[in-house]
Parts: structure tokens; C-alpha cells; sequence
């Protein structure tokens, strides 16, 4: 299966209502082991980003991935807007003069958005941050050979609950040591949101 | 959630116009943006300072914008680090070709936006530097620690320093000289909200307090139960006292997180100076009042750095900053 | 109650200690009194200048201590007048020959107490004057409206014609000019809590708020339903330009009452000056802050004073008070 | 009956009793229609003037009255402190080498607080303001001819529930004008707790 513009402009569309629809949730999550913004601030950055690739007729995936990828960067604020930013525009870079996007480019782009958060975060697996489901859902993408609906809503489940046993380390949860230790990290719930907004496309093409 | 406000996604742009309003005279507003800049910036051979973080803290961070202190301060979502594009802004608005450092605060979201800010300007050809203020001794690991009120004497002292016409290296070495001898710890009685949020970030029985909070609306390190001004004051500076030898002068600030009546941070700040005086700690100069915020938040914060000669006349320079005048 | 105090019945004597003990070069306390002194007091040929009240009103009274604003401050108990024995050491303290004004706020317990020092003095041969300050337009007669954060203004140009020279009958002058051309009105959003009396003055609903406030912790004149900042700074504003004729040059000042976020008095603040533009009147200098304060009350109030030639030029004098500098 | 020094001393001390023992009744009374320090305020003053009196031994009701009312002078602030302190340093005039004090001498005094009470606070009777205490007393003592306690607290007890109906026009509840209705004038309250006092040593005596 591969996915065209269409379908990353639709990606983009869903992920930010899951979002908007999780977003005091977010927040909630945010309040236990951070400050408490992280819903609005991605319900922020993401109803732009929509807003932005709604005015606009894309031929490339590329510049819809880019495009939310500058308005997350410039709207979110806060560590989740610069690697929410970095995530998008790595998976652009990949998506360059590659459309439809095939599974392979796909996960090439996984690979190098996890390079680029990693890099951009100084952070690594076992965290407690969205590195945790991004890297999680790159080595199942790369175990695979196919988009499948439901397991990769089920993997990007299971990788934001895994957070929730870990102490956090990076980023403003880490303050709260063993405290942080029973909640989810607000950043890979997000990052589920967006991968089961992933789901949801590829379901609808299948 | 009570609170003066219009639209509670708005506050922070109705904020910086409200101000951009009231002090004409000193503050600009860059059109488009949150970004705060003094009036007459660029100073022609002066090493700019941009300073910036969430919003939330106010006097912080355009209180401090005024000859003697900070050329322009970032305004980013309340609680939430300003973005690349606005900070850029800043540095624009500020280098007069003799550079700019940026103070930026210890926190994951302000250390990656002012990065890739400085990755922006740096592609135009912009000199710029920076320090990390961190400040709180509540978090063990210095790494991790977060920068709080001890900011605002970075940006005193770098600002004497860049008034006086140092070099982008110089100004930086001040700030960095300020950060490795400053700091911090902090209490609170009462949480506070974010506007957009709706409701308090944790909640607090009548007989409890939170050390070693920050300045965000997250809870603290630990919940105690609560107790006199004087025991507070003791927790709080024995803590600072224990992290980093003291001995000689000090600048201490004893700072209102939002809505401590000054007369409670004036009750600390007995209670401080008699430990410091105890301990043979000369007290230069004091500063009490809310300098560094968290909205309606109830506590304190107490501050101490150690002061050199250097230390001491940048200290003395004056300042025209709208929140702090020396 | 949630307070960082030691003793309740102690949080004057504390909070004089922890001031004077934060600001020797400014400030020095009067032994055995809750008086606070200029430093340098008193000042050869210039008329002293003595203001006070209760306490609670941080950064009122003694943050107007210094070069170009008053010269003492007498401290009474939380929200209590102080006494007429106080209320004297202060006058003799400040005494150079020059003669001595009184800032008074129009409080029964105020000017009793305020008259009663006066009577002493002129017993003892000082020359002393007065002014009752009465800003409060919540207050339908002007013989009772209450003095609030109008007073400010009033130390600041009394303050500044003392510091010119001035003559006690040009100093009185200059301060009842200032006071009959000023006017303030101020809400509420939440009431305080006297350390003594261990709980609340009244009680708001999380709805409700009150028009017409006092900076006592009293109810106000009028409960309504919460509303906008823009509503609540047409409805201050509007009072306040029906009382008066403003037009021509005003200093304008949105003052907190003590727990409300800078943020929101910005935001006030943006109504404020779109209101007096609208009606052609012209903003010479604003002021935005904790000025005049209520503990920790959450609220704020619209203060103008209309501005001839010679109070701009008052205005414009440095001031060098801890919580006034200009 | 006459009351002597030690009477008098016995009044301080008994004032002092009851209005500690109704301090906080005191301070919600002045939370309604005041700024809620009336209690503290009168409480400190009265701690004061019984401590000062506790002292010394005295020859000379003046005395004993004249400290009483310098105590509470410098002591109690706000409108009550100068207000008590003229009251009983009118008392202690009238009472000057006058030892001990017949039922004329401490009704005169009582007419010289009144008119003292009058001057300093700008008030008439019907104010809402414990010159409507002080004043029914002393109309009370000039129709009768000796002390009797009974009636002494029930006059003071009923002037001091007539200020109940009255709005204020003096001091801080002429702020609260038609809302300062229905609630006892707070000074007027302390006034009947010294009355009862007053009482009370009568009583003692005869
Ligand atoms: N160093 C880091 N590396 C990777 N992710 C991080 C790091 N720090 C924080 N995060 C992520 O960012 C999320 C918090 O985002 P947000 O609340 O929007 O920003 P802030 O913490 O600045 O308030 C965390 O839940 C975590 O997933
Ligand atoms: N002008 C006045 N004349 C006479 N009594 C007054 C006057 N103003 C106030 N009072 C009395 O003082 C009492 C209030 O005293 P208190 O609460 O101690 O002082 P404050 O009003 O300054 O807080 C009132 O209840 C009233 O009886
Ligand atoms: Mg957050
Ligand atoms: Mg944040
Ligand atoms: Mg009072
Ligand atoms: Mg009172």
C-alpha cells in the first residue's frame, strides 16, 4: 500500500482531531508530571498546522509534511514544539520527490525523525519521553513489510503505556523522579494520537 | 478559575499590548509577534541581550528590559517556551553587529527554541551566545536544575556589563559568572492556573506546603506540612547554604511567587539575614518582591549570590529596567 | 489562613524588622516604634513629609520612602490606623525646621489618630500641615470617600515640591492639587485575610465579584456577576471619568490589590487606554502594579489624575523610593 | 453607693475580661459593616490598659483612668483608639481629686465623654456609632440617682441593640449605607461590654 498527498493531507486532518478531541486530557497528564500545557499546546500548534494545509492544494506530501512541520515549530512552543517540528520535517526530507509514499520511504523517514529527536532532545530510549513511542513504532515499521491498521494503532498504544512504568529522566517529569513513576508521558500521548491518526488513513485506503 | 481576562487564549497578546501601552516611552512591540523590545534597540556597539521564556512570570521577562539590563524579551504561551520564529525576532531587533547573548532559563522547551533560534541567526551571520541559568538547588543533578529567580541578576549583570561596552565575550563571561554563583530555592502555599488550563495544576490542604517548586505551576520536590515564616526561611536558605560556599558577600533576593504579600517575603527576609549574619555572610544588597512569578501562585523563593569585586560594581550600575531600578 | 508569618499578632514588628533589615542604606526604624525613616532624615531646609496608614498595604507606606517622595511612614497594625504616639516620633523624626505635611487618607481612624499627632506636634512648636486624600469615587459624597491608590500620586508631588525647595504651604499645595484632581474606583475577586482575625472578610462566590472596593478587606459597594477584563475596566474607568472632567493630560494607574498577576493588570490596562483615547483625553505617563495593596486580595483599581503644567513637571522629578522610582 | 479606686481598678480589669472573652464576636461584628479589627483592636488596647494597671498601685481614680485612656490611645488605633481614649480621659478629668467618685461625679464624667466622643468623631446620636451607647448612658444616668446594676446592663444592652435598625453615616459602615442595616455597630458593642462591667462592680459592691 502507499499513501498520497491526499492521504497525508488526511493524516494531518485526523491527527488533529484526535488531538483536539484529547486535549484536556493532555493536559491532565500534563499536570501530574509536568506544567500542565501540553494539550494546549498541541491543540494550538495543530489546529494551525490544519488550518495552513486546508487553504492550500498540495501536489507533494513532502510540503504538507513540511508545512506542518514549520507551523508546529512556530505555534507549539515548549520541548514538544520543536520536536513535534523536527519529527514532521524529517519525515518531509524523506518524503522529498517520493510520492505516493511507499512503505519503505515511510519507515526511512520514521528512522531519521527518531535520528532527529533523539539529536534534538539529547534524549534516548527508557526516558519517558516521546522518543519511547516513536522509536517503538520505527523498529515495528521496520519489522514489517506493510501498512496494518490496527497493529499500528495497537504498537503506538502499547509503547505510550509502556511510559507510564518509567521514570522520567528527560524533560520537566524528570523534576518528579520516582514520582513520575504511574503516569503516562503526555508527549507519547500525543505521539499515539498522531500514529492512531496513521491508523485510521491507511484502514479508510485499505 | 477567576481571573481578569478576556479570552483565556488571548491573555498573552492582550498582555504585551497592554504593556506596549503603558510604557511607550521605554517598549516596543514588534509588530506581528509577543516580542517585547526596548525603544531605542539597536544600540549602535552595544552587545544585545534577549531574555524570554512562558509567560506567567511576569515582571519577567520584559519588566527587565531598560538601559543597565535586557534589550528584548520573548514572550512565549503562559508556562510555554517561546518558538524559534519569535525568538529570532528578537535577536534581529537587538544586534547592532556587536552580537547578541540570549539568557535562557534551564528548561528542555526554552534550551531547544533558543537553539534553534540561535541556528537561525547564526545563518544570517549573527554573532550570538548564550548561558543556561539553573539556579534551583531543589533538583539534585546541576544538569537538570532549573532556572529561577537568580535569572534576574544574570540579566543585571550581563546587562552592566554590555552597558559598559563589553564584547559579546565579555557580557557572557558576567552572566556566566553570575550563574555559577547563584542560587536558589523556593516554596509555595497555594498552586495557581493557567488560564487556558482552567483549573490549578495540583491541589494543597489548608496545613500543607510544596518545597522546592519551580516556577511553572508544577508541584514541588516535597509536601510538608506547614509551618512558620521562620522555619520556611531556614528550609529554604540552608538548602542554598548547603549547595555552594557562600563566605564573603552576598546579593540575596527574597521573591514573591505571585501573591505573597510583601509583608510575608519582609518576614523571610528577617529571618535570612540573621542565618546569613550567623554564619559570618556579609549581605551587600537585599532585594525583596516579586521579581520571577508563577500567575496567583502563594510563596517564596530565597536567593543568594556570591558577589566578587566585578560582581559588586556591575551590581551598582544603574539600571532603568520598569522592574528594577538601581 | 495560610500565611508565611510567625506570630499573627507579631507580622508589623516582623515585617519593620525584615524591611529595615533588607534596606539599611534607604530605610532606618525608629527604636521601639513601627516607624520607618529616610536614612538621612531629617533633611536640612527641606519640609519632612510623614504618610501611613495600617499595615497590609505593601508596598504602602514605606516603599515611598526616599529622595522625592515622603520621608517617613507610620505602620499601624494589619489594616488599623496607627497611633497619635507613633504618628509623632515620625513628625520628629522627619522635623528640619521646615515644617512637616501630613498625608492622611480620608479614614476615621486615620484622621483621628493622624489629628490627635498634630495636636502634639504643635504643641511642641513643629509646624505641621495636612492633606486627607479622597480618590474613591465608589463613595457617592465626597466628604466620606475613602483615600486608595490615588495617595500615591499625592507622595509622589508633595514629594517632588518638598524636594524642590518648596515652602509647607507650597508642599500642601502641590498635594491638594493632586488631590482634587484625582480619582480611583477598584474591585474585587477575592477578599483578604487580617493575620489576626484568622479568616476572610466576606466571602465571593466563584461567579461573583465587588464593584467599589476598599483597600481594607471590606466588601465593596455593589456584588455582580464575573465579567471580562474589558467589561470590568469600562465599568472602573467609566466611573471614574463621570465623577470628573478628565480631559486634557492624565497619569494613569491600574493598581493590584495584591494577588493579581501583573498579566491581568496589562490586560486592564489595554481596555483602560483605548477608553481614554476614545474620549480624546491624552495619556501623559501610566503605571501599572501592586501600588496600594489589600494583603492578598485579588482585584485591582483605575486610578486617574488629571495634569497641569506644573504637576507634568512634579510627575517628572526623580524619585528615588524603593517601590516609585522615576 | 460611691465606687472607690479599687473600684475603678476592678472596672479596667472586668472591661478587659469581657471584651477578650467576646474578641472575636467583636471581629465579625466589624466584618460585616467594617474592616474586621475591631476585636484585635480593642482586645490588644484592653490587654494593655489591665497590664498597666495590674502594675501600680493607685490612690487616685484619675489615675487609674487616665493611664486606661493613655493605653488605649497609643494602643488600640484605628477610630476606636482615640475614641475610648477621650472617653476615659474625659472620665478621668471629672473624676480629678474627686475620690471616691459619687453617682453625680461619674454621671458628669459621663457627660464630658459624650460631649468629647461627639467632637472628636463628628457624630450625633443615631450614627451607628458607639456615641449612641455612650449617649443613651449618660440620659440614663441623669434620670436616676444612684448605680443599679441591673438596669446599667440592660440600658447598655438595649443601646447597643438599637444601633441594630440604624443605618451608618460615620465611619467605615457609612460605606456599606443601606446594607450597614441589620447588624450591630461593632463599637457600640465593646461600649456595652465596659457598661456591663460597670455593672458588674456595682453589683459587687452593693
Ligand atoms: N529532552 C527531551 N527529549 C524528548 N522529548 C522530550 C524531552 N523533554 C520533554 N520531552 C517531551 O515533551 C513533552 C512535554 O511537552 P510540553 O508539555 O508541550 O512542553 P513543556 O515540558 O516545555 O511544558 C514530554 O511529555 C516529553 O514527551
Ligand atoms: N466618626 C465616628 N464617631 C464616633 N464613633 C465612630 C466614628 N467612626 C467610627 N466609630 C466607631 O468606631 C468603631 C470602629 O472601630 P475600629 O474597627 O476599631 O476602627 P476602624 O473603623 O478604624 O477599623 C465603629 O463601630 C464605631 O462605633
Ligand atoms: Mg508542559
Ligand atoms: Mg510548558
Ligand atoms: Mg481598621
Ligand atoms: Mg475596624
Amino acid at each position: 500500500m502507499e499513501l498520497d498527498v491526499q492521504d497525508i493531507v488526511a493524516w494531518i486532518e485526523k491527527s488533529n482531531e484526535n488531538i483536539q478531541a484529547n486535549k484536556e486530557y493532555l493536559t491532565t497528564l500534563d499536570q501530574e508530571i509536568g506544567d500542565g500545557d501540553h494539550g494546549i499546546n498541541m491543540a494550538r500548534g495543530f489546529q494551525e498546522a490544519a488550518a495552513k494545509i486546508a487553504e492550500q492544494t498540495y501536489t507533494s506530501s513532502a510540503d504538507v509534511l513540511k508545512d506542518t512541520a514549520m507551523t508546529l515549530m512556530s505555534k507549539v512552543g515548549g520541548a514538544s514544539g520543536p520536536l513535534f517540528g523536527t519529527a514532521f520535517l524529517k519525515l518531509s526530507t524523506a518524503a522529498n520527490g517520493m510520492d505516493p509514499i511507499s512503505y519503505e520511504t515511510f519507515t526511512n523517514g520514521l528512522e531519521e525523525a527518531v535520528n532527529g529527536l533523539k539529536q534534538r532532545g539529547k534524549a534516548t530510549e527508557g526516558e519517558k519521553t516521546l522518543v519511547d513511542v516513536w522509536s517503538q513504532m520505527m523498529n515495528y515499521f521496520k519489522h514489517e513489510t506493510d501498512f496494518h491498521a490496527e497493529t499500528i494503532a495497537e504498537k503506538a498504544k502499547k509503547a505510550m503505556e509502556d511510559t507510564k512504568d518509567m521514570m522520567a529522566t528527560k524533560g520537566r517529569a524528570a523534576y518528579f523522579k520516582e514520582r513520575s513513576v504511574g503516569s503516562i508521558d503526555p508527549g507519547s500521548a500525543s505521539s499515539f494520537y498522531i500514529f492512531q491518526a496513521l491508523a485510521d488513513i491507511v484502514e479508510r485506503r485499505a | 478559575m477567576k481571573k481578569i481576562i478576556n479570552d483565556p487564549n488571548q491573555v498573552v497578546q492582550d498582555m504585551v499590548s497592554g504593556m506596549a501601552a503603558a510604557h511607550p516611552d521605554e517598549l516596543k512591540q514588534l509588530f506581528g509577534t509577543t516580542v517585547m523590545v526596548k525603544k531605542n534597540a539597536p544600540i549602535a556597539n552595544k552587545v544585545g541581550i534577549v531574555s524570554g521564556g512562558g509567560s506567567g512570570h511576569e515582571p519577567a521577562h520584559a519588566g527587565y528590559i531598560g538601559k543597565g539590563m535586557i534589550d528584548a524579551a520573548v514572550a512565549g504561551e503562559v508556562f510555554t517556551s517561546p518558538t524559534p520564529d519569535q525568538i529570532f525576532e528578537a535577536i534581529k531587533a537587538v544586534d547592532s553587529g556587536a552580537g547578541v547573548l540570549l539568557v535562557i532559563k534551564n528548561y528542555t522547551g526554552d534550551v531547544l527554541n533558543f537553539d534553534m533560534a540561535a541556528e537561525l541567526a547564526d545563518a544570517e551571520g549573527i554573532a550570538v551566545d548564550k548561558v543556561v541559568v539553573n539556579d534551583d538547588v531543589a533538583v539534585d543533578e546541576r544538569v537538570s536544575r532549573r532556572g529561577i529567580a537568580g535569572t534576574v541578576f544574570v540579566h543585571k549583570m550581563a546587562g552592566a556589563k554590555a552597558e559598559q561596552g563589553g564584547s559579546l565575550e565579555e557580557v557572557k563571561a558576567a552572566a556566566e559568572k553570575t550563574v555559577q554563583n547563584v542560587r536558589s530555592m523556593g516554596m509555595a502555599l497555594s498552586p495557581c492556573t493557567v488560564p487556558a488550563a482552567g483549573k490549578p495544576s495540583f491541589q494543597l490542604d489548608e496545613n500543607e506546603m510544596e518545597i522546592g517548586i519551580g516556577i511553572h505551576g508544577e508541584s514541588g520536590i516535597e509536601r510538608k506540612v506547614m509551618t512558620t515564616a521562620v522555619d520556611i526561611a531556614k528550609e529554604l536558605t540552608d538548602k542554598v547554604l548547603n549547595d555552594f560556599d557562600f563566605s564573603g558577600n552576598v546579593a540575596v533576593m527574597v521573591n514573591g511567587l505571585g501573591s505573597t504579600p510583601e509583608m510575608e517575603l519582609y518576614i523571610v527576609n528577617q529571618k535570612v539575614q540573621s542565618i546569613l549574619a550567623e554564619k559570618g555572610i556579609t549581605i551587600y544588597k537585599t532585594f525583596v518582591g516579586d521579581y520571577m512569578t508563577s500567575l496567583e501562585m502563594a510563596g517564596c523563593s530565597v536567593t543568594l549570590l556570591k558577589l566578587d569585586d566585578e560582581l559588586k560594581q556591575l551590581l551598582d550600575e544603574p539600571s532603568q529596567a520598569l522592574a528594577f531600578r538601581s
